[in-house]
């Protein structure tokens, strides 16, 4: 089932002096439910232009976009019901939660917002939350951001996210900012969830080799326009635009890199 | 060792905080000349520690507790870089190590001219120079790293990125130096514009024949680039081989769990479990 | 994107925060005072409330009525009787300090919810909304700041035949409030920006959570520190006007003692123990005031403090934060590098 | 990301990402955008002033010329109506009237005239006090800013040293009220010391004139009013430089400096200060106006022909057309003093000529 589609969203920015920015050209995809797709694109590509459209702090110049067949709404209840279909996980797990705030006040939030359980369920949902992201609930829940590691705090941005119950997750660049040898936890933690869960996940990132592995879809943007789309191994190891194909050229591929050296006697750089 | 650049011997750096913090334990190393060593490893390993420890650029309360670093200068001298005092390392730098760091804004100067910053170099290293010498000198430079001498009169903010990297690596270049070590150097940049750097590198290097020292926790890219690789954790080197043992044949656990935690752009499937 | 991910800075001395396993309503109050939580902060307020104590007190504490003319006893230097002399009418010098005191507090206290409240919305919202709105506030602010203040005041006050301290009050906190608004927009602008904020709007959280939940907590130190900087310059404002005359002297207050003091000669004549008293309770309240800042300011970029601390101790440890070379300390060999 | 440039489509995708010459254009040097915003700001803070300035008077309970005729009780009322009106207090007019009016006026160097000084032009009489103020408040500022700039950043360098010792000691200096430290220093040095003269710009039976007397004199009668505002404006200057050095120093640029091998001196005035001291700079225009306002006082204790005593003097009469006018010139001094650490800012910190924001 068709979760969201992006339909011929164009996104143009004034810039003072400069003249107007095609930030997004003629964008259309669709996300159907328990599956991923992968935003490919170097900074300024467009792709956080979708983030912020999705979370409303930009609106389209044209096109539309559509959550569930609906048009994003403006205010009200379906702005509220908006939010609780559509969730956010940040880029920076420092950043993303409020310093001040417990662990436990985090996850309440958006339970309380959006009405999920009763008042007297709501510690054992917080529990289960933490549960569900592979923490120990007593560890965790009345401690405060700066005493967790950049992975737990991921981990609770998650399930912040999962909370009021969506339908769909978007991470952006969710994992980029963590230690190399927790990424893939994380990741792992991610599909296991929009499986479980059947998510649609809108996984917004620049590294190719995460989001070929993380995706069922890619879309490489490029200057706002998408370049190319189709299943992540298809993008990925048979690029067809010469753009994608720069790309993967440029990212870092030890297999490719030693297989070729087999024979040759490689002057490495 | 024959040709060696730089020898180090059972090094170690404390951070003399209360408890005292040890950063880097007991490293030995053998840089080899024109070699281009990777140092990975994830952070707080020390592997920043121990390239800044190297040319004694920590500062306090960062002691160097054991060891010995020694410079085999191309013109025969070795130079024990633990025993020069701060006039003698004054100088040491730059001239012997130079160094390339992070890409950010941050590392120019806002205020000056890059054109200024690079003669900075000259003005203080080769006192004997004019002042017509050294714009010369900037202008090649500048040209080198295919910015331009015309650029020579913006401030870093009026450069991208990429640019301002490449100015960097300009300046790094300028005394010619017989090491570069380089800290993340391309972790800020677009993948394009990092390959792209990446090259200039490499050709800068044959052309002028630096070693490298390559720190990054960038695991795939170091196996691209380098000949060697020490991989770092908790302060010691675990494992310290050619980039193609690393990756065939990665004889320490801790190698082996780097190595897997990045998922292969054209290799199998399945490290993410969907 | 300026991920900084060099790895290694050298370790903090010890991390300052509260440990935040307590969220019982008194965790919760420690975590929000926690920039009163250090040396000079609490020595600062200490002081302070030293003098809140006297002003409440003065009843009790003065020996004389501050308005007690004796004829007998003028132009007195210390004594027991008086222990810090008499002014030209004979009155207590001492009594009219610890009176003097009500006013202080009283006008600085005052002067600085009224600034900080204002500091407070036109900050806040100037740095929450965007575009023109943001613009006029941020002006509004500027010209308030760039207007100078104390020469509107002495126009002001001197409009007023007999202006009581709530309109001094009144008058020091309208002209106030500016620079707390503008300090305070910028970290609101910067505080809309960061994630936390963001993920509470995608969150739904309505607006005045927002504010009121996600931002002001960390806005709190910000608060503080500029209804401290009102607090003194209210008092400064105080004791300038009451000195030069153009606030009535019949309400006791340092700088009414000071307007006397000089009316009278006093600095002429090294009459030391009629000028010197109000002026140093200004400073020392001065100095509280600092003091507390300084503890804030502190606790806001712990730099400031680590700097020289952590340069004190490691110069106990024959380390100099400017060398530029590392020490070698290793046992085998050589001490050369002083 | 929004900054980034439009570019047309290219063949070679390659040229897209790798080029990366992409630069804001900075071919002007002259930082036109920055300066028309401040100039603007300017213009509208002046208007603002000079309406604050209309509306005193009018707000005025009583007015200006009973206050003046109960001072000289032989003047005839049809001169005190005619008073009135040429003091723009005759209320018959509207509001709006007496706005447009109050403009021209303006505009033609009018600012009424002084009742306190035998009605003479209040431009004449401010005239004549203007150049002592702008001279002792102007040079004592200067130098208070750059002794406790440069102070300050050594005392960022030198942290942790015995230097430190000065930030509380100058910043204790500085929560003392300006007037309080005047007349301490006018006990000690005048009349116990008489190392200085007590009060006035220069020796009475003086007549301004360029000699080298007069000028001797003149120095002798400022030097202890202009040291003592140094000192009781140098804390905040240290103060706000060590902080910024503090900060800084831990930058990228200046351990680059360092591995530059560049000597320490020059770490720590190009490199460093020479970063730090933007931000004081924009204090600096923020904060004339505070600082202004302590002078003033200072003017009063050491009695002092400038335009603070002046407006003290009014204050005292009642002179409000004298007043306002010095009120006006205050602000106006302080908004070209801020003209002056803007631009200042402007050629010192080249991001602001930036022409694409």
């Amino acid at each position: 089932m068709t979760v969201l589609e992006f339909d011929r969203v164009t996104k143009i920015y004034s810039v003072r002096g400069a003249g107007q920015i095609k930030a997004l050209d003629d964008v259309s995809f669709s996300l159907t439910s328990g599956r991923t797709i992968g935003l490919v694109g170097q900074s300024g590509s467009g792709k956080s232009t979708i983030a912020k459209i999705l979370t409303q702090l930009e609106t389209p110049t044209s096109g539309e976009v559509r959550l569930d067949g609906e048009p994003i709404p403006r205010r009200g209840a379906g702005l509220r019901a908006y939010r609780q279909k559509l969730r956010m996980v940040f880029q920076d797990p420092f950043a993303s939660l409020n310093p001040y705030h417990s662990i436990r006040y985090h996850l309440e939030r958006p339970l309380r917002l959006h009405g999920v359980v009763p008042k007297a369920e709501m510690d054992d949902e917080v529990r289960r939350l933490l549960e569900r992201v592979r923490l120990q609930p007593d560890a965790v829940v009345d401690r405060r951001p700066h005493e967790l590691s950049g992975g737990q705090r991921q981990r609770v941005a998650i399930a912040r996210a999962l909370a009021s119950r969506p339908s769909l997750l978007v991470a952006d660049e969710p994992v980029s900012m963590l230690d190399v040898s927790i990424r893939l936890g994380v990741l792992n933690l991610l599909a296991d969830l929009g499986r479980e869960e059947g998510l649609g996940v809108l996984y917004i990132t620049h590294d190719l080799a995460t989001a070929r592995h993380f995706s069922d879809e890619i879309l490489v943007l490029n200057q706002g326009r998408v370049v190319e789309s189709g299943p992540a191994d298809d993008v990925i190891l048979r690029p067809q635009d010469p753009y994608t194909r720069a790309l993967r050229a440029a990212s870092p591929d030890p297999e490719a890199h030693f297989a070729s050296l087999s024979g040759s006697d490689g002057g490495a750089l | 060792m024959r040709d060696a650049l730089l020898t180090v011997r059972d090094f170690s750096v404390v951070y003399d905080v209360d408890p005292p913090v040890e950063a880097v334990k007991n490293v030995t190393l053998d840089l080899r000349r024109g070699e281009i060593l990777g140092l990975a490893g994830e952070s707080g390993c020390g592997k920043t520690t121990l390239a800044y420890g190297l040319q004694r650029l920590l500062k306090a309360p960062a002691v160097i507790t054991s060891g010995s670093v020694v410079f085999h200068d191309s013109s025969g001298e070795d130079i024990e870089v633990d025993r020069l005092d701060a006039e003698q390392m004054r100088r040491f730098r730059w001239d012997k190590i130079s160094m390339v760091f992070q890409g950010a804004m941050n590392a120019l100067n806002p205020v000056a001219t890059i054109g200024s910053q690079l003669e900075d170099v000259f003005e203080v290293h080769r006192p004997g120079m004019s002042r017509a010498q050294r714009r010369e000198a900037v202008a090649e430079l500048l040209e080198i790293v295919k910015v331009g001498p015309q650029r020579r009169r913006s401030f870093p903010h009026e450069l991208s990125g990429g640019m301002r990297q490449r100015v960097m690596i300009a300046m790094a270049l300028a005394l010619r130096p017989q090491l570069m070590v380089m800290d993340e150097p391309t972790t800020a940049l677009d993948v394009l514009v990092q390959r792209e750097i990446l090259r200039q590198i490499s050709q800068l290097r044959r052309e002028f024949g630096f070693t490298v020292v390559f720190i990054t926790h960038d695991l795939p890219l170091l196996l691209e680039i380098s000949d060697r690789i020490a991989i770092m954790r908790e302060g010691e080197i675990v494992e310290l081989d050619t980039a193609e043992q690393i990756w065939t044949n990665p004889r320490d656990e801790y190698t082996r769990t780097l190595l897997s935690s990045f998922p292969r752009l054209t290799g199998e499937r399945g490290v993410v479990a969907r | 994107m300026t991920t900084d991910l060099r790895p290694e800075q050298a370790p903090e001395v010890r991390s300052e925060r509260t440990s935040g396993r307590e969220t019982s309503l008194r965790g919760r109050l420690g975590s929000a005072f926690a920039m009163f939580r250090n040396r000079k902060s609490i020595t600062g307020l200490t002081i302070l409330g030293f003098f809140v104590l006297v002003a409440i007190l003065a009843d009790v504490l003065a020996p004389y009525s501050p308005t007690k003319v004796d004829n007998t006893a003028r132009f007195q230097p210390p004594s027991a009787e008086h222990w810090l002399g008499t002014t030209h009418l004979g009155e207590d010098v001492l009594s009219q300090v610890i009176y003097g005191t009500r006013g202080i507090i009283v006008v600085g206290f005052l002067a600085a919810i009224l600034a900080t409240v204002i500091a407070i919305v036109v900050g806040v919202v100037a740095g929450y909304v965007r575009g023109w709105r943001s613009e006029s506030l941020s002006a509004l602010t500027n010209v308030f700041l760039v207007i100078p203040g104390l020469p509107l005041i002495i126009i002001v006050a001197s409009m007023f035949d007999d202006p009581p301290l709530v309109v001094i009050a009144a008058v020091l906190g309208l002209t106030g409030w500016a620079w707390g608004a503008r300090v305070l927009r910028a970290q609101t602008m910067s505080l809309r920006n960061r994630d936390f904020v963001q993920a509470a709007r995608a969150n739904g959280e309505p607006l005045r959570r927002i504010i009121g939940n996600e931002m002001l907590p960390n806005l709190m130190a910000l608060i503080a520190a500029s209804f401290v900087g009102t607090v003194t310059a209210a008092i400064i404002g105080l004791t300038t006007l009451s000195y030069i005359g153009v606030i009535p002297v019949n309400t006791y207050n340092w700088g009414t003692i000071l307007n006397w003091a000089s009316a009278q000669g006093a600095f002429r004549q090294n009459q030391w123990w009629w000028f010197m008293p109000p002026g140093l309770c200004i400073a020392a309240i001065g100095v509280a005031l600092s003091l507390i800042n300084f503890g804030i300011d502190e606790y806001v970029n712990p730099r400031l403090r680590s700097a020289g601390e952590r340069a004190r101790a490691m110069k106990k440890q024959g380390l100099d934060v400017n060398d530029p070379v590392t020490v070698v300390r290793t046992t085998t060999s050589h001490q050369e590098n002083a | 990301m929004t900054a980034v440039q439009p570019r047309p489509p290219v063949e070679d995708a390659i040229e897209v990402g790798t080029t990366a010459t992409t630069v804001v254009k900075g071919h002007s040097r002259v930082p036109w955008r920055f300066l028309a915003g401040r100039a603007t700001f300017y213009l509208f803070t002046l208007w603002a002033a000079i309406t604050i300035n209309f509306f005193l008077p009018r707000m005025m309970k009583g007015d200006a010329v009973d206050q003046y005729l109960s001072r000289n009780r032989n003047v005839s009322p049809e001169a005190a109506d005619a008073l009135r009106s040429l003091l723009g207090l005759d209320t018959d007019k509207s509001l709006l009237q007496q706005y447009v009016e109050y403009w021209g006026l303006l505009l033609r160097g009018d600012l009424g005239v002084s009742l306190l000084h035998g009605l003479r032009p209040v431009t004449e009489v401010i005239g004549q006090a203007l150049p002592w103020t702008v001279g002792l408040v102007g040079f004592a500022t200067i130098v208070s800013f750059a002794i406790g700039t440069i102070g300050g950043a050594i005392v960022g360098w030198r942290r942790g040293s015995r230097l430190d010792g000065l930030i509380p000691l100058t910043t204790f200096l500085g929560t003392i009220p300006y007037f309080w430290l005047g007349l301490l220093a006018i006990a000690l040095f005048s009349v116990n010391l008489g190392w200085f003269p007590i009060g006035k710009a220069y020796g009475v039976g003086m007549t301004p004139e360029w000699s080298g007397e007069f000028i001797g004199q003149v120095i002798h009668h400022g030097a202890l009013p202009a040291a003592t505002i140094v000192l009781a404006s140098l804390g905040g200057w240290m103060l706000g430089m060590r902080n910024m050095m503090l900060t800084v120093l831990d930058e990228d640029y200046v351990t680059v400096a360092q591995a530059k091998g560049m000597p320490t001196s020059r770490v720590l005035w190009r490199y460093a200060a020479r970063n730090a001291v933007l931000p004081q700079i924009q204090s600096f225009a923020l904060s004339i106006g505070f600082i202004v306002g302590g002078t003033i006082v200072m003017e009063m204790v050491f009695s002092y022909p400038g335009v603070g005593k002046l407006l003290l003097d009014a204050t005292n009469a009642k002179d409000y057309a004298l007043m306002q006018g010095v009120f006006l010139v205050i602000t106006l001094s302080v908004l070209v003093a801020n003209i002056l650490a803007d631009v200042a800012y402007a050629f010192l910190d080249p991001r602001t000529r930036q022409t694409e924001g």
